[in-house]
């Protein structure tokens, strides 16, 4: 699965994207945020205000408790502020 | 997680779905480079002699008096162009629009740079408003952008944090 | 008489009355020349550094299906550069802006034609779009211009009636 | 005191403005309406539709109960239109 960081996300994680190997048992993304925030201290780090994380799916915003569902590509980022 | 606004996901289009012919154009562009609200303001309008009311927004770079040196603007390719196109879509299903733009920027802008320009045209004074500040309200909380900070005094800077007024802005279209 | 839309008779300042300093500038024009939207938005925020939007209304004259040959816009000289200063001084009041411009044209104008430009400059998005939509609001019931039409077929022109939206419009400021 | 007529009042009356010497009695603008009117036929046309037509004094909306109170101007006109 594709996954990437933007904003202070990225920079806490410590890079822009990569390609992980996510076990089956892991099916939401709540369950993708708990697999990943245990990798090491820079995902814990940059997951550790967890309410404040968005996630998209495929380029759609989605809450925490969606299926991934045979997703391809999973983004994780702090809240919008363009325009 | 709180304070997502919601984009009737009922009828939000999936990217896959065809485009409801009925519908007006939609532009929608991310880019680098500056823009020209009256260049882009008459590409939009050409030909059109039916429409009656023009509503543009710039939104610019404020030097928040005199501390910052610049924003730099990060956003996510690919799905901020899908992100806003779907907010462009859902505002032409709301509103009898002639014309719909919205072009935003990202990279380093200087203070009094501008970052972005939402067009709406329409033959009623109230749509074209409505349609543009609905698709301001909805960009600013759903479309992938996040600034940063860089000061004038060199230090680190940071990143902007959202703002809770700009999701009650955005809720009172779900009212 | 019914339907006049109340523009807080309490506060709003008598012709002689001294302009608060605090107040931002305001840029009335009454012309028959056409306006450049862009122009005059450049010149509203140059040397503003913390403006941070600008909404722009551009209305025009609609050729109604084909059936339009022109608009033709009577004022009141004297009376329409007061009452829609007045109606700028009173936005000035409710929202921090950091300039507003109307202008309007009067004579003949042709389908696709400009006949009226509103621009609001704010710190906040919201400010700015609803400063705009305010001031085009009272403008169009309150501002004492009146269209007559004339039509491609050459038939004798109608007064184009007032429509009892515009007042509903203009009402919601009220509440 | 200045009179002034525009639009569709203007047409009717069949002239855009006129100095007339109003008589003291006349001390509304309600008052000036009726006498405007006995005028003749024309004047008559002009102010049939009563509740329609606005009156402003030296330059500001006002209601047809208002009191003339030494205006140099009046005018009349049907709803605005312009924007």
């Amino acid at each position: 699965m594709q996954i990437r960081y933007f904003a202070w996300v990225r920079e806490r994680v410590g890079r822009e994207a990569e390609t992980l190997e996510v076990p089956a048992a892991v099916t939401t993304v709540s369950g993708l945020i708990d697999w990943l925030a245990e990798r090491d201290e820079s995902y814990a780090s940059a997951f550790a205000e967890r309410d404040t994380i968005r996630v998209a799916l495929d380029h759609e915003h989605v809450e925490h408790d969606a299926p991934l569902a045979g997703a391809r590509e999973a983004a994780f980022f702090p809240p919008m502020t363009g325009g | 997680m709180t304070g997502q606004a919601p984009l009737s996901p009922q009828t939000t289009p999936k990217p896959d779905q065809e485009r409801d012919p009925a519908l007006p154009p939609v532009v929608v562009r991310i880019q680098a480079e500056d823009f020209d609200p009256a260049a882009e303001i008459e590409k939009l309008v050409a030909g059109k002699a039916n429409i009656g009311a023009v509503v543009t927004f710039t939104g610019l770079c404020r030097d928040e008096a005199g501390r910052l040196a610049a924003l730099e603007l990060e956003h996510y390719p690919g799905m901020a162009e899908e992100e806003i196109g779907r907010i462009a879509q859902e505002a032409c299903r709301r509103w009898p629009l002639d014309g719909i733009l919205a072009i935003h920027r990202h990279g380093r802008i200087a203070p009094g740079g501008n970052i972005v320009l939402v067009v709406a045209a329409s033959r009623h004074r109230r749509a074209a408003f409505e349609a543009a500040e609905f698709l301001m309200d909805y960009l600013k909380t759903r479309a992938p952008f996040w600034k940063k900070e860089h000061l004038k005094s060199g230090g680190a800077g940071e990143w902007v944090d959202a703002r809770e007024s700009d999701n009650a802005d955005a809720d009172r279209w779900t009212r």
